[in-house]
């Protein structure tokens, strides 16, 4: 299943955040989206996933999502978004309650995602109990859960100490090694989008418009730290978004 | 017989304070004349009359002795209640109500109503009794009072103890512990002012006084024996000091429960006023009264006595 | 493309919207029904006013010049009762807030003073402090102190911790870091009690002026609840829900112009 | 290193630490104050009681077995009327949070009602429900609604918004979401408003206590300022505020069972 | 004025959080402290600055701090800590308020240290209106104002998006080579450590103990983003650090 953005505008009141976005998102393929801040990312990713209905364009979903998928459109958030009063299998268990399998089945699925996060010793640990890595882990078990068609990731990583992104990176490039997924992925960092993106899109400042898509064609597994190729996209990149980032910056919130 | 008329017992809800000015009524069930008029009655406490009023008026109450309030006028022209006799009588030579000062005007020389001059008067709330008492007392004695709702008798009594109004008046078995103590003096009686003043009377709902002519006339009948009896062992005293000790110990079933009864029985027997025989009404004092509501505008002008009394149950 | 459609949308909701005319028309609505069933005599007069009733008698109150009479004193109770309650409140709050000892000393008072009912405290008031003026703010401040100290001191405890250590890390005085952090920062949180306080407060009033109040509002009430007269108890209470409304208005107002920087 | 020293210390304070004693502490000094003043005089009988006079009169009315006869009704009053207030004030709270429409409606009509006496209303609770045990749950269902209406709209308000989108981002039902997410989630706010609610469940006692009991504690505290019998009535009131500090007790211990996973 | 830390450890109840920590910190360096989460480093940078005792041996001041400085040991903080209430200039004269200087030096000295910030023009700006990056320039120029000897910074950056985060380690490194000073720089981004730090401590996971230092001669100024021997720094940081992450982030959390 690809997904297609045609020309899509959105506004909030009197504010245009989005501008005329076209943007193929094929299937098994991870997009990143990167821009300055504010510049309506994650507006973007919610009018993908059908959280707001844009004020001009349509996003078209091409194709069947793959049977036995539960959630074709599935978001991964920043802040975990866990069920604080869940404990990690709930938690997972909780997207599951809602379709129509059976204790087994669910308990089938909820051992798999949490096996293939290395989650499965913590399943009764309540999220205060885990550190931010292991609760974004559970954030991605549970989207794993639902069988997405096309996970939506908004900044995953951001909310956690470099250390822990290091290592989550790496196990988001394994999982997607272990078995390709569709994905869009925003995010502000331009060492990530190298890592991860298998095109990266950059917006301008808000209203947000398409500046620029870099492809990289290196397969995911050969991208070490410090791999020259990707250094030298990352600093292409800079170079796009320094000024529009330091404009960003500089400006006085409203409101 | 009456009680043949009626195939089984009827069940009536009768309001009372715990107040020895409700002792008719106790008595007469105690005694059992209530059952033989053939009705079963329910008692229904009350911390204070006013609610007691509204409970006739809606009917969780069927027979009530009240103070006559512009409360329960006020109710009688809303055509929901209706007074059908009378209970609690002033009369001259009976140690009644009493008109008091706090010590601290006592001391300042106020030793006859006459003095009261710009002074506070207190009662609880405008268009009740004392209100009434107050401005007879004042009217008879042409001096101007200052009037101060207090809500509870609670609260009057600390407010005259500590000096802050000055005068009030009150039935006997409150005034004269109180005079005791020397926080307070008895200045005056209240009957000296109003003569034969109707100071509670029996009521009922609007519907029970014209349709419900067999029991309401039950009630009356038995609640008049239970006074007659009680007159004759507290108020005329012509029963005999065993007939006395009985009635307060019959008494005290109801009133001052939480007290031992060597302490309840003095103020048992202070308490003691005359209630009318026969439940008769004086027409005379009820018309002064509703008079000076209206005069008050406490209550509207167009009630007339007839709106307020059904006058044919009792002799007037 | 035979297959392609547009994303189903499935966001939205659980975000109140403001529909003013609702409110009002509810309000008509309840009115409208009230004047109805008493006119067709569904509901007895004994159980409510008609609304026409209750406004006409307001409108008598009005130009016999009385609603002044009653309404500037209880304003005048309310003003000074709950101002001496408020701010003998916020004082032992921030105490509280600041200080352990104090805290552990008085925060159980205050929770064994809260649960008792003021009104079983009136015969006490008349000789703790008579039956004029004083005792009538001495019970509105009373009632107004409790939930005004809870509020504060839970505010003070609210005030980000690491702003403090911001101004200790600047080696600030302790003077100026409650002056200029814990008090700053627990404003909003003292405000957003004083609505409950004051409502308290006018709830009081009542209470407050059966300790000997030939006028105010709460004597009008006492006095039509006891002459049983449903237009005039009405209409008093109305004006106490009227004045309820304007307490929580200029809260508002104040928390706009005081924390205007919250944006 | 002649001119060598440590880092001074200036970090610390502005975070209570428990003192539980001195709470205690603070409770003997008063009462024992209060006993030393009246028995030289300096208190007059007529300003407070005897502590010592008060706890006689406490065993008195314990060992007359009237304790039970006066505290059973009370707790059966303010048990049906706080659970009666506070379900439907949880679910209208709950209704308002959810619906727009009805938060417009019914917003300013609670927002009206809030500052209502209740002890005003008496006459007519009365006619509305009659003497008996109805009114006086009334009254009490009447003065814990409100507040549970405010706080538990509130708390539904302050529901994590992202938890929300999250749950209709995997597609779950609208009913789902409300209890899985949105219910769980204000359950803390719910239960922080009872607090407040069922004290003013206790303090309306002795309101609805004046509505033809002959027992319960509010008659009880009734009885004894209508005699002004200092004793019984601090014996009254004694009681209320112990059973707030118990109630309160009963929510701290609610809390950690129900919202156990906060940790 | 240097710092000495001489075998400082600390306990909070019974947990041990630092143990046995000497370090030296001279005057005119940067020294960067890394470490995995809760290894102890943001109470390693309250001990060093006053504003908690440590249960074992003692921070010691070693020479006068320079004439004029307000307050010789100065923070910054992660999420800044600015008075939501004060505009920009207020925020920092709170800082010059309990000193006894007339209102036109401190004028000058706001203005001074809003212009080296470049905030001049959004000195009327209240908290809420400004950006991430602003708010944190805000609070270096708090920082400046009052002159500090050392100035103690607890992960500065990482309340900021990446870009951002790039511009302001620039101008902190343009600041320190304009006029060099003394700081204490807690950060988990490998990347800030070797782009600022004279000399990078590595903490192990808790207790927190020093497993090693590293001393890099590179001067700032031409420590440009993707500079060979930068990146080879950083490598050798990560893999002393890799297993200490992994162990920190799959620990279920006490409490
Ligand atoms: N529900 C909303 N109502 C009004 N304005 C909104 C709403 N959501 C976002 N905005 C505004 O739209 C703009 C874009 O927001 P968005 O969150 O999409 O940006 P972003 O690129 O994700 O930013 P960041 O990098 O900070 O996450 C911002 O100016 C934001 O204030
Ligand atoms: N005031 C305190 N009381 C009790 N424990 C504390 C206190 N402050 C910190 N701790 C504990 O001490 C340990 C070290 O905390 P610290 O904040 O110094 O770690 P850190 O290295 O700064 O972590 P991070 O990288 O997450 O900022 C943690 O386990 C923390 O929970
Ligand atoms: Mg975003
Ligand atoms: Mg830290």
């Amino acid at each position: 299943m690809d997904l297609q953005l045609e020309q899509i505008g959105h506004r909030y009141g009197d504010m245009a955040v989005l501008d005329n976005i076209n943007l193929d998102i094929p299937a098994g393929k991870i997009v990143c989206i990167v821009g300055p801040s504010g510049c309506g990312k994650s507006t973007l990713l919610r009018l993908i996933g059908g959280l707001e209905k844009p004020s001009a364009g349509s996003v078209v979903q091409v194709g069947e999502p793959p049977a036995g998928s539960f959630n074709p459109l599935t978001y991964v958030f920043q802040d975990f978004a866990l069920l604080p009063w869940r404990t990690v299998e709930d938690n997972v268990r909780l997207v599951l309650e809602d379709h129509p399998i059976n204790k087994t089945e669910t308990n089938a699925i909820i051992h798999d995602v949490l096996s293939r996060t290395k989650l499965i010793e913590f399943r009764h640990a309540f999220p205060r109990q885990l550190s931010g890595g292991m609760k974004q882990r559970v954030a991605i078990s549970r989207a794993l859960a639902v069988k997405p068609a096309v996970m939506l990731m908004d900044e995953p990583l951001s909310a956690l100490d470099s250390q822990t992104r290091e290592l989550l990176l790496d196990d988001l490039i394994r999982l997607w090694c272990r078995e390709p997924f569709t994905s869009v992925y925003v995010t502000h960092n331009l060492n990530e989008a190298v890592r991860i993106g298998h095109s990266i899109v950059v917006l301008s400042r808000r209203p947000g418009r398409i500046r620029e898509v870099v492809n990289i064609d290196l397969p995911l597994e050969q991208r070490a730290r410090g791999h020259i190729e990707l250094d030298r996209q990352q600093t292409h990149l800079w170079n796009i978004m320094r000024d529009e980032a330091i404009a960003a910056d500089q400006e006085l919130l409203s409101g | 017989a009456p009680q043949l008329a009626m195939a089984e017992e009827t069940p009536i809800n009768v309001g009372a304070l715990r107040f020895t000015s409700h002792a008719a009524s106790f008595v007469a069930f105690e005694r059992g004349y209530f059952a033989e008029e053939g009705l079963n009655v329910t008692f229904k406490f009350f911390q204070a009359a006013q609610p007691m009023a509204v409970a006739v008026a809606s009917g969780d109450v069927d027979y009530a002795v009240t103070a006559i309030s512009g409360g329960l006028i006020s109710l009688a022209e809303k055509g929901a209640a209706k007074v059908i006799g009378g209970a609690l009588l002033e009369e001259q030579g009976i140690d009644g109500q009493k008109i008091l000062v706090s010590d601290a005007a006592f001391k300042a020389g106020i030793t006859k109503p006459a003095m009261l001059d710009g002074k506070t008067w207190a009662t609880t709330q405008a268009g009740s009794s004392f209100h009434y008492m107050g401005a007879k007392i004042a009217a008879a004695e042409g001096v101007t009072l200052r009037f101060k709702p207090l809500q509870k008798v609670g609260a009057i009594i600390g407010a005259v103890k500590s000096g802050q109004v000055d005068s009030w008046s009150i039935v006997p078995h409150i005034a004269k512990p109180l005079d005791k103590g020397g926080a307070v003096h008895i200045i005056g009686n209240v009957a000296d002012y109003i003569p034969d003043y109707q100071v509670t009377v029996v009521f009922t709902s609007a519907d029970n006084a014209s349709n419900k002519r067999e029991p309401t006339e039950a009630f009356l009948r038995a609640f008049s024996k239970g006074a007659d009896d009680f007159n004759a062992a507290l108020v005329d005293k012509t029963a005999g000091d065993d007939a006395a000790e009985e009635m307060v110990k019959l008494i005290h079933k109801y009133v001052y429960t939480d007290r031992p009864y060597e302490k309840a029985a003095p103020s048992i027997r202070n308490g003691a006023m005359r209630i009318s025989p026969d439940a008769a009404i004086n027409t005379a004092s009820i018309q002064d009264q509703l008079d000076w509501f209206k005069a008050e505008k406490l209550v509207k002008q167009s009630i007339t006595f007839d709106t307020l009394v059904d006058s044919s149950y009792v002799k007037k | 493309m035979a297959d392609s459609r547009e994303v189903a949308f499935r966001g939205g909701g659980f975000a109140p919207q403001a529909k003013p005319w609702v409110g009002v028309l509810v309000f008509i609505t309840v009115i409208c029904i009230i004047e109805y069933g008493t006119r067709q005599g569904i509901i007895s007069n004994l159980t409510l006013p008609r609304p026409t009733d209750v406004l006409a008698t307001f409108l008598d109150l009005w130009r016999s010049g009385l609603l002044w009479s009653h309404l500037l004193p209880s304003l005048s109770r309310l003003f000074v009762g709950a101002a001496l309650g408020a701010t003998a409140g916020i004082c032992i709050g921030v105490l509280i807030g600041l200080f352990s000892l104090i805290r552990a000393g008085l925060v159980p008072l205050v929770a064994a003073i809260f649960p008792i009912p003021k009104i079983a405290l009136l015969p006490l008031f008349v000789i703790w402090f008579g039956i004029d003026e004083a005792s009538k703010y001495a019970l509105i401040a009373f009632g107004t102190f409790t939930p005004t100290v809870v509020a504060t001191y839970g505010a003070v405890d609210n005030v980000d911790r690491t702003l403090i250590r911001m101004g200790q890390s600047f080696s600030l005085s302790w003077f100026s870091i409650v002056t200029k952090i814990v008090l700053p920062g627990a404003m909003p949180g003292i405000l957003s009690g004083l609505r409950i306080s004051l409502a308290i407060a006018i709830i009081l009033l009542v209470a407050a002026e059966m300790l000997g109040a030939e006028y105010g509002i709460g004597a009008y009430i006492l006095e039509a609840g006891s002459l049983y007269d449903l237009e005039r108890l009405f209409v008093g209470v109305t004006i106490l829900s009227l004045l309820g409304v304007l307490v929580s208005t200029l809260i508002g107002y104040t928390e706009k112009r005081l924390l205007s920087w919250r944006g």
